[in-house]
């Protein structure tokens, strides 16, 4: 029986890696393939001149420059605006004694992950209106406002792998370190930390692309068809998922429509872009701390 | 085994604006949405949204959210599963890692672009080949979005068993373990909480995602039990009756399709964690 | 040119609303923003639901509605400026053999009683039906106007702008929606309703019966850019764009 | 005879940890490995089950045949499917103890229902016979389903020689197997070796030349990653 | 006298596993506790630094004071915030090595940097003192940035008496110091700890009763969770 069971689970291993990247490769491999027909300098600010329109002299039409300078930026702020409070809050998750307000915090943080975004969005939303009627009558949807809810949008991922990669550690790290007197802060920051750094950092790669790739939460707060390069915190701005979203749906020619692809494969390139940086990153921050070694040994180790 | 004092005051501090930040949420959305559903819960509880009769009823929308999400992690369970575990099985090192790199890709490839791609092959592909419908549809709808929660649960799989996996291999190997037995009898029965937690993550994920849903699963806002006939989520229903007219009996549905939205996520939290907390030793 | 009360103004102005106007506003904010880089010009969709609303709560300076302002919505004050009139017309897929259909046979298919094409000379394919959402104007005015308030059945398809509606038609051959005559162009057909064929001549005329206006709407009066944002519209460069955009201008 | 170790070579990364070792192994005797630390016996032990292979930089050279189930078997070209009978067959205790996860019966039942393919109830008869031989029976007898690792250092060594012994292989490798034990649980160990060593081939490694002297039928001194002398 | 253990009892969940133990322990003194395997040595050995609070279900009654750096400390009414200091006066090392994640020399130099704030030129002098101290520099001088895991056995067990003997403890708690140690290398520990004990407490767990003698100034038999014999 046993033979069956552990030979049903590495077929089937096979089986579904095979589907997945069949169907995988067939849907991006369409996207880059319609996406590169669009690639060049128009995809990119249209009829405009280049030098000028990139650094923002000259507005550009039928062109998504805006709309990646928006997301990049709309991305970033978000990350500045989520980085510290999700970290912290998984860290305290993992170090806290059990207590009723540890228990209220990790049932919070679960709740708040299964949120759908577009619910953030319409918290942005009647946040902004209620801030209009009460206390800024100049509050409007805008760059700032769509980066905070996608900050809380990402808070609860990194959060939650920063809290499950120190927890998953062997207590034995824990109880080694603290035997040669380190304090609790200085195990977890010098030991755990370090250790969980690669769940901390996949964490953060789920954020990036959470946040870059969400439209719904823009789509209510501030991402707009036509605004140009972003004019500051508190203006509307172009986004790029929306602007495939947008062009997706109606095109109004076959060049709009290629402009849709051509947008799609930037975006996935600027998400694969900051998933290598940071990728790399990780690797770097690893050798630093722990040479340049076979990993694999290090996580041989046991007891 | 982690049981100890907080740690700095940093953290703990954050945690207190997390915990506010969460509370602020609640408020808000319920701020709005009680009042519609004490003073309109007859016309919103049915199964009728037809703006023309003046028939408001939003239970088609949470019909349709609960069957797009299901069907989805009824896909992406077994296939999440599958991918994990062949990045622990396989052998050759360039396999995996390129089977890694591939589902870490996936994480970063927006859910737009998922659905640009559908629109294009997926839907056409269903109206020719059942010519039931045009397309847009249930079907194409939690296809997509079992594509697009796989990765999270992969990587929350994958960040749980593979150090088990590593931790336990050698003592296994000595005693005639193959690495599918490792896996089967040793990693898995005790990564059932990383397992429930990731098909949690995904089904959030399904209920909560509005774009592919909007894209492609046509909005009707009907009730149905064909996989080929279009329907509407409530996520998407948000995105569609935001543009209304405030105060209308429309706009207030959007109030209590997020109250409902963010009940059903909460209460699916809360009954993991219980399910989780009875089953541990 | 009408384009110098510009000159020398700066700031921004945001723009949303009725999906039907999109192709007006941002030819005329590509023209303004060219001539003058200090001004900065939003636009969004959403619908003539979200143009209202936003303009009412002060979240844009001007709305954009393809129907009137309902009382509930001119109640806060707001000011409408009708800049263009423009029909709205059945459409089916170019591949579709049926070129003529009637008001009723219309109404029968978005009741879902007929739901074969073959039942009206076409094809032997499903009727697969496409609306729009409910904060349009459009559906609004179709609703009204052309299916005489019966309601649209439940399982058909909700689409949210009107280049959606053609979009999504021109796809499917076994698709009929309806949208802004302005839309219609190669990659779809409007049928003859009841023996007239919907085109711009035949809306002017009113040979057409089912046209609506389109509306930029403030709150207050417009000061400032919008003020001149308006004006340039209602000018004769704005005219030429509202004509090149498919609908007939309409003066001030 | 039951095996032949010839010009064994095992190499980590650019470091060569066994140098040539040639040796036989003889049917149901005891062979004591000594020497100083770091001088390769572990690294021996686990070529004879070719569990050096889960180091990723590992290369080891050499020929190695045992005799299994009466048929030779040519380890280094044995495929990696034949790996889990090899490792069956050549069972393996560890010199620190390594422990499943879970409760002390699971790191007896384990292994004998999915390795062995044994059913529940003869699981739980080849698990009590394996604690009571590891004498360490009547320590656990009454807490079989606390977790493993809440057993004292010397109690978890003899677990997982009870785990080992359970699967009932034909050649033991032992690591120091009473290195942590006390006199006279040691001795009872050394007692079970004797017996044991009546049915199954024993390679053990030892630090103590009394214990070597008392077990071994043939010993053997490592050092720097060669055999200096054995008899 | 530099502790006074008073009617110390330890229990784990519903088990007892120290019995109202009772004992002093002597400056530069070395204490060697020996007893069958599960009588709560270890246990001992970890109330002394108070590492049994990191299990969930222990639950620890009695006295225990300690004379560090010439102050009285009541251990069981000692702040969260001072444990670190305790345990840096009171060193262990562990029966079965624990190593930290990383290279030799970051198991050596973390501690040293973090817990005794020393720079990194100092840390590394520290670092060579220690292990020449355990008797592993020569093995491992020419490979400081090796993974620890990498050791064998006996060298890791020798990383981590280093590794506590650099922080300069003042007692200095030993889980079977040279269990998995060759007679030679053993000799040299038992050297080292004999050198020891002119400026350090000692307490240590043994089971060779050989080595008790040789060593021990007390000698403390453990037995079910009580001292049946000390002197
Ligand atoms: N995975 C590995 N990678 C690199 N070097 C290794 C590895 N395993 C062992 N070594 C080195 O090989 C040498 C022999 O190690 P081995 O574990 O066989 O020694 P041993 O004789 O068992 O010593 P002990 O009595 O201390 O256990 C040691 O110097 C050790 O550092
Ligand atoms: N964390 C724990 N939870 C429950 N029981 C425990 C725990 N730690 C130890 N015990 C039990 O307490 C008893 C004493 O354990 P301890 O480790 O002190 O023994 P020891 O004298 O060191 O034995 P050995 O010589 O085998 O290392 C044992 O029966 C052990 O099973
Ligand atoms: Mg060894
Ligand atoms: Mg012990
Ligand atoms: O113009 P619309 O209101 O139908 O989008």
């Amino acid at each position: 029986m046993s033979e069956r069971k552990s030979t049903l689970m590495a077929g089937w291993a096979l089986l579904a890696t095979s589907v997945v990247m069949t169907a995988v490769m067939v849907l991006l491999g369409y996207v880059v393939l319609s996406g590169a027909a669009a690639m060049g300098s128009t995809l990119f600010v249209g009829d405009a001149p280049l030098w000028p329109a990139l650094s923002g002299q000259t507005p550009v039409w039928g062109g998504i420059w805006p709309a990646c300078v928006g997301s990049l930026t709309v991305v970033v702020l978000s990350l500045l605006l989520a980085l510290v409070p999700g970290i912290g809050t998984g860290v305290w998750m993992a170090t806290v004694v059990d207590s009723r307000l540890s228990r209220c915090l990790g049932v919070a943080v679960d709740v708040l992950a299964g949120v759908p975004s577009i619910l953030m969005g319409l918290f942005g939303f009647t946040l902004i209106l209620f801030l209009r009627q009460w206390y800024f009558p100049a509050a409007n949807t805008s760059l700032l406002l769509a980066a905070a809810c996608l900050a809380m949008l990402i808070i609860p991922y990194l959060a939650v792998s920063t809290r499950t990669a120190l927890q998953s550690l062997p207590p034995q790290l824990r109880q080694t370190a603290l035997s040669l007197g380190m304090s609790e802060s200085q195990t977890c920051r010098h030991v755990l930390l370090p250790q969980a750094r690669g769940g901390i950092m996949a964490g953060i790669l789920l954020a990036i692309g959470r946040a870059a790739e969400d439209t719904a939460v823009i789509m209510l707060t501030g991402a707009v068809v036509n605004a140009g390069l972003p004019g500051g915190l508190l203006q509307r701005f172009e986004a790029l998922p929306f602007s495939i979203f947008y062009l997706s749906a109606q095109y109004q020619s076959q060049q709009e429509l290629t402009m849709a692809f051509g947008a799609a494969l930037t975006l996935m390139l600027l998400t694969a872009t900051l998933f290598a940086v940071a990728g790399g990153l990780q690797r770097a921050a690893c050798r630093r701390r722990w040479g340049d070694l076979n990993q694999e040994v290090i996580h041989d180790r046991r007891d | 085994m982690m049981s100890h004092r907080p740690y700095p005051r940093l953290t703990s501090s954050m945690a207190t604006l997390v915990l506010l930040l969460i509370a602020a949420l609640f408020v808000a959305i319920g701020w709005f949405a009680l009042p519609v559903f004490l003073h309109s819960s007859q016309t919103l509880l049915t199964f009728q949204w037809q703006p023309e009769l003046g028939c408001y009823g939003i239970l088609p929308m949470v019909a349709g959210s609960a069957l797009v999400a299901l069907m989805a992690l009824m896909l992406a369970c077994p296939l999440a599963l599958g991918l994990t575990a062949f990045g622990l099985l396989v052998r050759r090192p360039w396999l995996a890692t390129l089977v890694r790199t591939v589902v870490r890709l996936m994480a970063g490839v927006p859910t737009v672009v998922y659905g640009i791609a559908a629109l294009f092959l997926l839907v056409p592909l269903l109206r020719e080949s059942f010519r039931a419908g045009s397309g847009y549809s249930l079907l194409a709808a939690a296809l997509m979005l079992s594509l697009l929660i796989l990765p999270v649960m992969v990587s929350m799989l994958d960040s749980q068993m593979r150090p088990l996996m590593l931790q336990l291999r050698i003592g296994a190997r000595s005693m005639g373990f193959t690495d599918a037995q490792t896996l089967t009898y040793l990693v898995l029965p005790r990564c059932r909480r990383a397992m429930i937690s990731a098909a949690l993550l995904g089904f959030g994920r399904a209920v909560g995602d509005t774009l592919l849903p909007m894209m492609l699963a046509g909005n009707a806002p009907q009730l149905t039990g064909s996989v080929l006939d279009s329907i509407r989520t409530l996520t998407a229903h948000i995105g569609l009756v935001v543009a209304t007219e405030q105060g209308s009996a429309m706009y207030n549905s959007l109030f209590a399709s997020g109250l409902i939205l963010l009940g059903l996520s909460a209460v699916l939290t809360l009954t993991t964690r219980a399910l989780l907390k009875g089953g541990q030793p | 040119s009408d384009l110098d009360a510009f000159q020398d103004q700066s700031g921004t102005l945001n723009i949303a609303g009725g999906t039907a106007h999109i192709p007006v506003m941002k030819q005329a904010a590509r023209a303004i923003m060219t001539a003058n880089p200090n001004i900065r010009i939003t636009i969004a969709g959403g619908g003539s639901g979200v143009g209202a609303q936003q303009v009412a709560k002060g979240l844009v300076t001007i709305g954009n509605t393809g129907r009137a302002l309902k009382p509930s919505e001119a109640a806060h004050g707001l000011i409408s400026f009708p800049f263009a009139i423009d029909g709205v017309a059945v459409i089916l897929n170019p591949d579709n053999p049926v070129t003529q259909l009637t008001q009723q046979q219309v109404i029968g298919i978005y009741a879902g009683r007929i739901d074969n094409w073959q039942a009206l000379g076409g094809d032997d394919r499903r009727i697969n039906l496409f609306t729009r959402d409910e904060a349009s104007g459009t559906r609004a005015v179709f609703v009204k106007k052309l299916l005489s308030k019966q309601p649209v059945a439940t399982f058909a398809n909700v689409v949210a702008s009107n280049g959606a509606m053609k979009t999504s038609v021109a796809r499917d051959p076994g698709a009929i929606g309806y949208s802004s005559v302005g839309y219609i162009d190669d990659s779809v057909r409007a049928p003859a309703l009841d023996g007239v064929v919907p085109t711009n001549e035949a809306c002017a005329s009113g040979e057409y019966p089912i046209v609506r206006k389109l509306y930029m709407n403030t709150k207050g009066e417009p000061q400032g850019l919008t003020r001149s944002f308006i004006d340039f519209v209602y000018s004769a460069q704005g005219a030429e764009y509202v004509r090149q955009s498919g609908y007939i201008p309409l003066l001030q | 005879m039951i095996g032949e170790i010839d010009e064994l070579s095992v190499r980590f990364g650019s470091t060569e940890v066994l140098k040539r070792v040639s040796l036989t192994l003889q049917e149901r005797k005891v062979h004591v490995l000594s020497g100083p630390s770091g001088s390769g016996k572990t690294t021996f032990l686990r070529a004879l089950n070719r569990l050096n292979d889960s180091f990723g930089d590992c290369h080891t050279t050499g020929r190695i045949r045992l005799w299994l189930d009466d048929q030779p078997v040519q380890l280094e070209s044995l495929s990696q499917a034949r790996l889990p009978y090899l490792r069956q067959r050549v069972g393996m205790v560890f010199q620190h103890p390594q422990l499943l996860p879970g409760t002390i019966a699971d790191n007896l039942l384990l292994p004998l229902t999915v390795v062995a393919g044994l059913s529940r109830t003869r699981a739980r008869e080849r698990m009590e016979q394996g604690l009571v031989q590891a004498a360490l029976w009547p320590e656990v007898a009454g807490r079989l389903t606390a977790p493993a690792v809440s057993l004292s250092g010397g109690q978890q060594q003899r677990l997982c020689l009870a785990r080992t012994l359970a699967l009932k292989p034909q050649i033991l490798l032992l690591d120091e197997p009473t290195a942590s034990l006390d006199p006279e649980t040691a001795l009872q160990i050394e007692t079970l070796i004797t017996e044991l060593s009546r049915q199954l081939t024993i390679v053990m490694v030892s630090h103590s030349p009394e214990q070597a002297q008392r077990l071994g039928d043939h010993r053997l001194q490592f050092e720097r990653g060669r055999v200096v002398s054995g008899h």
